[in-house]
This record gives C-alpha cells, structure tokens and sequence, in this order.
C-alpha cells in the first residue's frame, strides 16, 4: 500500500512574504521518495488536495517549500509545529537521475523548490552543480543553493538588486558556452518558462527534463483530468497524465498548446 | 466484520456490499489498489468506454469551484478492445464486480458495444446516455425522451447482459426519462450524472474548459442527487443505484433512504481514496444502531 | 468614487449601478437598510409577491448543504396590497430602483398583479415563473414552453410595465425557455431560481423540509448559473441579469463576461449584510485595472 | 447602523467537554444589548452565520457560551484569546425585564447560557432569582449560577451526583409550592422542552417567557426560513420570524408543531 494519512510537522518556518517551508516526519511505511516527486496534500477547507512537490528529502525527514497562491495554499501556511497534515505519496515519476557528472539546474518562481531537493540529492552524489534561479521580486532560500551548487547564477524581474530578466537569458548564455558540457538540464517553473527553455534546449541539442506543474484531481493517475500532450502515442501525440507519466517529461517528449 | 446483512441484489446484478465507485473517477481501479483493498468494493463502474480510442479532450480539463469540481475529459480510454483484454483480467484477481460504462457517437455505436460485451466477462453494462448527441447538435442523448427511448431499447436487444441506464440530471422531468428506461427494458437506473456547469478565469477572461462547459460534480451537488433519487424512486419499480456527491457514510445513508438500492461514490476518492471502505463500515455502524438487519431495509425507510 | 461608468440600462430599466439584490434574499429592503445605504443597490427586487397574503410553509424551512443552502418559505408575504401601501412607500425613500417580484397560482392571478401593479410605483415586474403550476400537477410553470408562452404573452398584455422574466434552472434546455420569453414580450431575463434540491435528516429519517424538496442557492450552484447565463446570451437579444451563488466581486465578474448585463446577489446578503457594496467597489476596481470605461464593456468580453 | 464586523476576542475558555466560552470586546458603536439577545457568528468553514445568545453582558465586554453540536460550533471551538472574530448583532428581541421582584429562570442543555445572561442582569437589579438547571450529563457553569440565585435546583439525565431526571419535575414541583410566587418565569432550552414548560405554566397559569432556537440564515428577519407558528394573526396563527420578533416569545403566543 502507498501512504495516506497524517504526518506530524516537526518545523515550519516562512522564507518571504508569501513563501514557507514545512518539514515533517517522513512514516517509517512510506515508499522511498525521489527528487521530483509530489505529494498531495489535504486542505480541509477545499474540496480538492494540493500538490507539493518535495525540497528536500532527509532520512526520517521531508521538506516542502510552498508559495501562497489562493486558498489552499494559504490554509497550508496556517499549519504549525506539531499539528498533523493529511498527505498522500510519494506520487508522480520524479526526475531521471542515472549517474551523472555535471548538470545545470534551472528553476523558476516557486519551481525552484523541487528544484532545491534535486540539488541536495546530487550534492550526495558529488555532481558537479551550476544552478539557474529565476525570481520575479526578492530572491530566497539562496544560501540552500550555494551550499550544493558550484555556481550560482540568480535573475530577478524586479529587484534591482539582482540581474534583471528572465532566467532564459542566463540559460542561452550558458548554453552558448561551448567550454561548458553538462551531461543534463533540469528545469521546473510556470509553463511559459518551461516552454521557452525546451526551445532553447533544443537550439543547443541539449537534454533536459521537464517538472510540470498543472491543476490535479487525485494525484494517482485515475481521473485523467492533469494531462499534458506527449509526442509518443498513435495519432502523432497522446495525452499523457502529469500525475503518473509526469510530473517529469523529457523536453523531446513534451507538446506546449499554442 | 458485522452481523448487519450488507449484500444487495440490483435486479440480477448481485453485490456483495452496496458501495460502489463511479464511472470515470476510479479509472480501472489499478490506480487505487494502491491504497485501498479492491475485495471491499462492491463493484467498479470503470472509466467510460467507447468503441475506439478517444484521446479526450485538449486543454485544462478541471475547475474547482465551492464544494465541487468540473471536468471535461472527454472520455479519453483505450477502447473497448483494450479494455477486455487488459483491464478485465486485472480486475477479475479481485472479488468485485466490474461495471462497463458504454458511450457512443451514435446509437450504432452504443449497439455494437452492448453486443461485443455481452460476451466477455463483464457483470453489467452501464449505459451512459449523458454524451453529446452528434446527430442532435450535440444535445445529449438523455435529455431527449424519444432518444432515450431508442437507445435503451436497441441497446437491450443487442445485449443480455445485466443493464443500467444513466441518467443525465440536466432534464425538466427526470421520472419521465426513467420511466421510458424501465420500460424499454434497463434492470437498473443510475443516477446523477453531472450537471452541466461553467467557470470562467476573470483574468485571461475565458472559460477555463477549452469547451466551456463541462461536469459538476462533488458534495455541491448532492441536494440535487439527493431529490432526483427521490423521485425517480417513486416512478420506477427497478432499483436505483445513486451518487452524486457522496463524501461519507452520512451522505451515502441520504441515498438509501431517498430510495437508492446501492450507492457510488465518485469525486470524493480524489480526496481520500479509501473512502469506499470508511462508507461502508461507516453505514454498518449506522444499521447496527438502529437496529437494522439488512441494508435493504434502510431503503426508502422514511417516517412519512 | 470611480471614473468607470457603472450605470446600465436593461432595455429600458436604467440602474445607476448593476448590482441589485434578488428577490426572497433581501425582505422589503428595510431588515438591510440597518446594514448598508439602500442608496448604494443598483435595483431591490422585493421578496415574492402573491395577490392575496400567504403564510408561507410550515415546519422547517431550511438545511445547509455544502456551500448552499435549500429554503423552503413558501412565498410567504403581506400579499401585493400592503406591499403597495407599506413598502413602496419606505423603498422610495432611497435611490434605488424598485423590481416587484409576482407569483400566481394560476395564469389569472399572474395576469391581475400585473394590472394592478401597472399603475403603482414600482420600476420593473419580475415574473417568478417558478411557482408550482396548480392546474399542472404542481410542475413548476416555467418548465413547460407552452404554458411559458401563455404566461408572458398574456402578462405582457395586461401591463406596460418594464417586464423581467426569470427562469427556472430545473429544465432541460433553457435557451428555448428563454427565447419564448423574448418573443412574448419580456424586456429582460433573470437567471437562475434555485435548483430544486433535497437534505434528509438520517436521524429524524425524513426530509429536513416538510415539503422534501427545497430550492438549492448558493456557491454551490453559481457553476450551472454561469453556464445558463452563458447560454441564454447566445439563445436572445435582451438584457440578463444574472444571479446564482454570487458572493464576491470576482464571482459577479464572472456573470458579466458570460454575458449578464447586471447581477443580483442573493444568499451572500445572509452572510455579509454589506456584500452589495464591496462586489460594487470590487468590479470598479477590475474595470480599471484592465482599462474598460464602462461596465457595460466587459459583459460577454471573453478573448475567443 | 447596526454592528456587523470584527472583535477581539480577549478571553477563552473550555468549561467542559464540549462546551467553551469566549468574551470579546464590546465596539464602541456597538447598540446596547438585553439578555435573550443573540449574534451572529461567522463560521469560514461554513455558508452561514451561527446564531448565539449572550451569556454575559459587561461594560465593555460580550461573554458567549457554546456548545460544540457541529462543524460550525467546532470551528468556533478553534479561535483563540487575540484572535477576531465576524459578528452581527444585538440581534432580536431579547428578554421582557420590566421590574419584577421574584423570578423563576428555567435552562435547559445549553440554554442555560441565555439564562446565566439574565440572571446576571437581575442580579443587579436586585430581583430574587430561583433558578431551575437541566443537564444531560455533568453539570457546569454552576458557580455562576449560583453566584446570581437566591436557590438552584439541579437535575441531570445521567449523572448520578445529581437528582435525575428532566427539568419539567422540579418545575412542577415548584408551581404547585403555593408558598412561592413568581412575577415571570423564563425558559431556555430545546424545543421539545419549551413545549412541556409551556404546557406546565399554563396549566399553573403562570406568565412565562421562551427564548427559542431555529436555524436561521440573515439573523435579521429577511429571509423568513427562521419562523415558528404564533397565535396573533389573522389566520389564527400567522408565521413569525424568531430572529426578529423573537427569540422571545410569551408562553401564550406560541404554538408547538405536532
Ligand atoms: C506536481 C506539482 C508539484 C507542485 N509543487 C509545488 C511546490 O513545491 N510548491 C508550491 O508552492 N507549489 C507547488 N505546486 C503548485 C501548487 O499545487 C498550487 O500552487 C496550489 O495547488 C494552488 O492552490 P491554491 O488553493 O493556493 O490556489 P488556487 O486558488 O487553487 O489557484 C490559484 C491560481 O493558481 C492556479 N493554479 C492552481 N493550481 C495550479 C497548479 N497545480 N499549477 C499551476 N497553476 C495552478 C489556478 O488556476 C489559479 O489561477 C505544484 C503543483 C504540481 C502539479
Ligand atoms: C437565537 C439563537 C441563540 C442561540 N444561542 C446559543 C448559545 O448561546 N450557545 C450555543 O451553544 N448555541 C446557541 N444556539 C444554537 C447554535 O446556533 C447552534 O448550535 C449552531 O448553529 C449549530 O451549528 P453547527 O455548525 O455546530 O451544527 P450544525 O452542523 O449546523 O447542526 C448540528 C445539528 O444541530 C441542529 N441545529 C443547527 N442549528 C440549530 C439551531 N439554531 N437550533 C436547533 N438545532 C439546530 C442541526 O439540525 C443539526 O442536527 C442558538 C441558536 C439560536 C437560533
Ligand atoms: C473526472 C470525472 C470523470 C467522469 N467520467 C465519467 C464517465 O466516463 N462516464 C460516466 O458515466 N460518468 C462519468 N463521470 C460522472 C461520475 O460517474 C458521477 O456520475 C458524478 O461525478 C457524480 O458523482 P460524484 O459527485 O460523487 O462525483 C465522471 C466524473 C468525474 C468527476
Ligand atoms: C430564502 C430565499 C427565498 C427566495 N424567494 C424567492 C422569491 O420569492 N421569488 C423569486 O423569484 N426568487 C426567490 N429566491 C431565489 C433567489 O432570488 C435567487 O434566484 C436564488 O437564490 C439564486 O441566487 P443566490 O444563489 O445568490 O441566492 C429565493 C431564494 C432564497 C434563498
Ligand atoms: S490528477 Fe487524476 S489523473 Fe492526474
Ligand atoms: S433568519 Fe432570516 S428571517 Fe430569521
């Protein structure tokens, strides 16, 4: 049987206005979770779960890194130390990790969460790390990713304080860079960013994996209500479900609508 | 577990508990055997079929909204073939019985379902007639009682099989459309179907369905499910096989006393995906109380 | 307060603002005028007006459901004479316009409120085609086209009153109800009464309303209202004023772009007496952020 | 205009089980507020408001005393000292207090909240005060109550510590005492014991007063979902709103269903 059912919160803390971590005690029958993976979480004032994804993954701990965006999200932030969450998983395919030497990691908005506990899972392996972080006002949680990451390079919208853009920008650069190989790209942000850097990828012929993100029912592959088109299938492209097949996608296999 | 009588007889199709799960919102069950011990459902109404494969529809296929969901999926699976020689085999490891939910373009389709199920290993055929009618501009094929009477009939000549028929609730006279389902011959009525619903995201300013329209389902719905089972109860003798909404055992019990013989739950395994099993033990807890000893008994049993 | 003109006209009913509360959910106006400016409310359709005093139904009158609520008052008021004397008298006090919302039991009694109505100070006539039909086994009237015909023609005769029709969601297709509505004469539809809805108290083992069904309001419907609303601006060429389970501004924003030209807003009156207000500051807000000088602008602006 | 908005919850409480009060500031612009009146509460998790009866009336502050029956009342359960609070009120008629020397108060469950409310104002007023309490199980509140009366009398269903039984026998008891006289008696409680005080009474011939619970939805007297049957009228009976012409009514005005 898969996990269902309450988790005690042993920290929670807000990193900005609008974004906190909570990190529980991960139930010792719980399946081993990989980067990438999500779990879906019980809101008790909303009809549907959320999906999280995990920020970092410790021996008897998970964290989650989530940003306010409407009324579940808002309900989550309300948890504190020692209540109980309902969460089910670890759901969803995860990341491809087979061995690899040197990855850049490129991570969007609150995309960078999953982003965060792919980082701490290489940094184990002692893979050579450049990460790509994107924010639209003040940046985050960057000392978590200078811990893991060879280097760093951080874009801001708004904050003057920061190189000012979007994260495509440093994504084309480092690609141009022929001294730079990385044997995988890894990306997770809003779908528009998703999309311009499976282009930008493609330019390059470099590989990258895709966390998607969209609106989901039960998280388990039933409802098929969370589908993306994937170039596989009999008729040229198939829906596929972001819960099961996904949330990971490889930029080849992946068709944005428009 | 309890010396409460839970097994029903839905005019032939005989289940050993009366908690079943809803077409479309249980896939083919492989999904939930993950969480919840398949041998305590009643019966699976599998995910919607059609003779060929559909891919479904494009674009966001979700909104939630107060207490409620809306989809449109467009009843994307593999097609009946598929279904019989992958699904049927998994399902029948477990001691459940499999509901085929059917969905045709046309009579013709629903026809040729019908008669390629009566001979695999299916327990009973559940006729949805909520899909657009192609040759009605789309409207669906149960909300127009002549339809209705048509496809119900043709469909029980092309199969033996045990048949429930599906009610849409998007209809002025629900005891009307069930009525000419019994009888044209439907040994079961289910209902409710999904009401036909619309969200629109203010700040791309469209509806979030590519399509518009698409299903409301979930507890918002349950008043409506609630008094349609009601009705319907009263102008039919066939059992009723009711859901909509249902997120308890205290819902579920509406339904058997409004008159369903058997209850589905749907939009709520999304939720909590061993709800089938806490309903059950949930309404034995109720019987015992009230010193029932029979869910049979329960149905209908109001003090009027 | 804003630069965005608020003011509609619903094919001769001009309001100084579309936001009106609807009928049943807002008394005579004077429970409210203790928690928000009348002065402030686009229209105030009053609670439903039969010719002679009605007591209403008796027992319970009301269950919660999940994000709804089901009500069953029954038309109970002071009966169309003391609104004449008592009530118009108080409402013009304010400016606001005056809807009078009539309900018969037979086409005659609809046919005489108007008339008599027609030469009181009311601004428009509501026709709550939703009372249940004496003659017609207790069907609601607006669920029948013929008898929807009878009733708007003939109540279209007897007044020259700006005439507002306002449909029942319980049918199948709504668009030909409303289609019948303008080509009879309404000037205006509204959209939606209740759903008709159920709640069964498992302990007592009857329905919570003496009557078993009750009208369903609320979010939990404001879906299916989106999609009539939706609908019906495609099926006729008048105004809609559009309501069902509004209970902030981005709720009413969503019933302009599928295409109402004012909202009511019912059920949230219970929850926050001074809701009329904020959704009214709220869309000001929305109109000017995404550049629109007129509310009239957004209704059916949707970027397909 | 009437108060609806947020107070400040200043003091909470558990007195049993499942029972709890909280007090809140009183707003300055608040009307003033007789016993037997009530607010109502918003509940987030919930469609409606939820009516409640104050318990206490003070300078500057509102008691309230609840009893968890369902998810509205749990909800209630929840807030905390400094948190706030929607409200809507005084609402109702409240009690008639015209001056009386000798009163009988009678509550029942958690009627006895509104009770405790006018016992305290009488208190002052210096009024003799027998009070009648029935409970289900273990009693509570009782040093308020009797704090306030001249005698208490006790029953409970089901605890044995207590004379047990229903509050309809001691008030029998006490109206057949032709040594005691009241100028009003007043009951709180479920419907089904208001119909038997009311029967009592009326058979002694004694004037009493009944503060009834309906769901309700406006609180105001708008909606009409909140009536009970009384005598006036030109029917016989007419439908009155308890929200507004109630939740008193004179034991001679009301009629029972069934
Ligand atoms: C696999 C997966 C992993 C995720 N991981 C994280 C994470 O680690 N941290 C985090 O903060 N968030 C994550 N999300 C997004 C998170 O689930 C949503 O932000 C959340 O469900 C919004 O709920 P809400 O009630 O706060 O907002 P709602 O009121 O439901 O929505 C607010 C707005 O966001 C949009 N929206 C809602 N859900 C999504 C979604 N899933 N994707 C894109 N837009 C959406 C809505 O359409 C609406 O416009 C993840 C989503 C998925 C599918
Ligand atoms: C004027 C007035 C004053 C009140 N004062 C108090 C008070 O001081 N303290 C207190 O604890 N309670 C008081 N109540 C009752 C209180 O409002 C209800 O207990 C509460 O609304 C229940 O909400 P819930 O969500 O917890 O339960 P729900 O889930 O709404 O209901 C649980 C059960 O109680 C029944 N019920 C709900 N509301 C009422 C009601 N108003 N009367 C009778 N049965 C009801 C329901 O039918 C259901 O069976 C008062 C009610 C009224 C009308
Ligand atoms: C995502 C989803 C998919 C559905 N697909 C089907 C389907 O293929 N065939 C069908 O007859 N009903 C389908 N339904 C309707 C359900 O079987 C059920 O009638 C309805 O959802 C009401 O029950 P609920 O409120 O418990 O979900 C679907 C419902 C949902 C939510
Ligand atoms: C308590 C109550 C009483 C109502 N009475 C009437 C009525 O007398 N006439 C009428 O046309 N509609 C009546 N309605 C329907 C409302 O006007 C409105 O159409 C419906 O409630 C949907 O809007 P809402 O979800 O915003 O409440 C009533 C609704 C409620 C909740
Ligand atoms: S959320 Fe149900 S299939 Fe993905
Ligand atoms: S609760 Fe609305 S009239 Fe009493």
């Amino acid at each position: 049987m898969k996990f269902q059912g309450l988790v005690k919160i042993i920290q929670k803390e807000f990193l900005s206005d609008d974004v906190f971590k909570i990190v529980i005690e991960k139930p010792k029958q719980m399946d081993a979770v990989k980067p990438g993976q999500f779990f879906n979480f019980n809101v008790e004032r909303m009809l549907l779960r959320r999906p999280i994804s995990v920020s970092a993954i410790g021996e008897e701990t998970l964290e989650f890194t989530i940003k306010i965006l409407g009324k579940g999200t808002e309900e989550l932030s309300l948890l504190k130390t020692q209540d109980e969450v309902d969460i089910m998983g670890p759901l969803g395919n995860g990341f491809d990790t087979a061995s690899h030497k040197k990855v850049l990691l490129v991570g969007g908005g609150i995309g960078i969460a999953p982003i965060k506990g792919l980082g701490g899972f290489f940094d184990k392996d002692g893979v050579e790390i450049k990460t790509l972080l994107g924010f639209r006002d003040k940046p985050y949680m960057l000392e978590a990713f200078k811990a893991f990451s060879n280097e760093v390079i951080i874009v801001s919208e708004n904050d003057a304080d920061y190189r000012q853009g979007y994260i495509t920008l440093p994504l084309e650069e480092t690609l141009k860079n022929q001294n730079e190989q990385f044997d995988m790209i890894y990306a997770c942000g809003p779908s528009i960013m998703l999309k311009s850097v499976q282009k930008i990828c493609a330019q390059f012929n470099a590989p990258v994996q895709l966390l998607m993100e969209e609106k989901m029912a039960c998280g388990i592959g039933a409802c098929l209500v969370c589908t993306c088109k994937t170039k596989s299938g009999d008729f040229g492209y198939k829906h596929s479900r972001m819960c099961l097949e996904g949330p990971m996608f490889f930029g080849d296999e992946v068709i944005f609508d428009e | 577990m309890s010396s409460v009588n839970m097994s029903v007889d839905l005019n032939g199709l005989k289940l050993k508990n009366p908690i079943t799960v809803a077409s479309g919102t249980f896939g083919f069950g492989r999904e939930y055997a993950n969480y919840v011990d398949l041998n305590d459902i009643g019966a699976i109404s599998v995910k919607g079929l059609t003779l060929e494969p559909r891919q479904g529809n494009e674009g966001i296929r979700i909104a939630e909204t107060p207490m409620g969901m809306i989809n449109s999926v467009g009843l994307q699976n593999p097609g009946v073939e598929v279904f019989i020689k992958e699904e049927i085999p998994f399902l029948r490891q477990f001691d459940t019985k499999i509901i085929a939910n059917i969905n045709g373009n046309n009579i013709e389709e629903y026809c040729k379902m019908a008669e390629i199920l009566s001979y695999e290993d299916v327990d009973s055929l559940e006729l949805n007639i909520s899909c657009p009618n192609v040759k009605n501009g789309g409207l669906a094929f149960g909300t127009n009682p002549s339809v209705v009477k048509e496809v119900v009939s043709k469909v029980r000549k092309a199969s033996r099989k045990h048949l429930i028929v599906k009610l849409s609730p998007n209809v002025t006279n629900i005891k009307e459309i069930a009525m000419i389902a019994e009888q044209e011959g439907a040994d079961c009525i289910s209902l409710i179907n999904t009401l036909s619903g619309m969200v629109i995201d203010i700040n791309k300013r469209k509806p979030v369905l590519m399509r518009g329209s698409g299903g409301l389902s979930g507890p918002a719905i349950k008043p409506v499910a609630v008094r349609m089972v009601y009705d319907v109860y009263d102008a039919v003798k066939i059992p009723i096989l009711g859901m909509g909404g249902i997120s308890n055992s205290m819902d579920a019990i509406e339904f058997f006393l409004a008159g369903a013989n058997a209850i589905a739950i749907g939009t709520a395994n999304f939720v909590n995906p061993k709800i089938t099993k806490q309903v059950l033990e949930g309404i034995e807890v109720y019987l015992a109380e009230h010193k029932y000893n029979s869910i049979n008994e329960l149905v209908r049993d109001l003090n009027v």
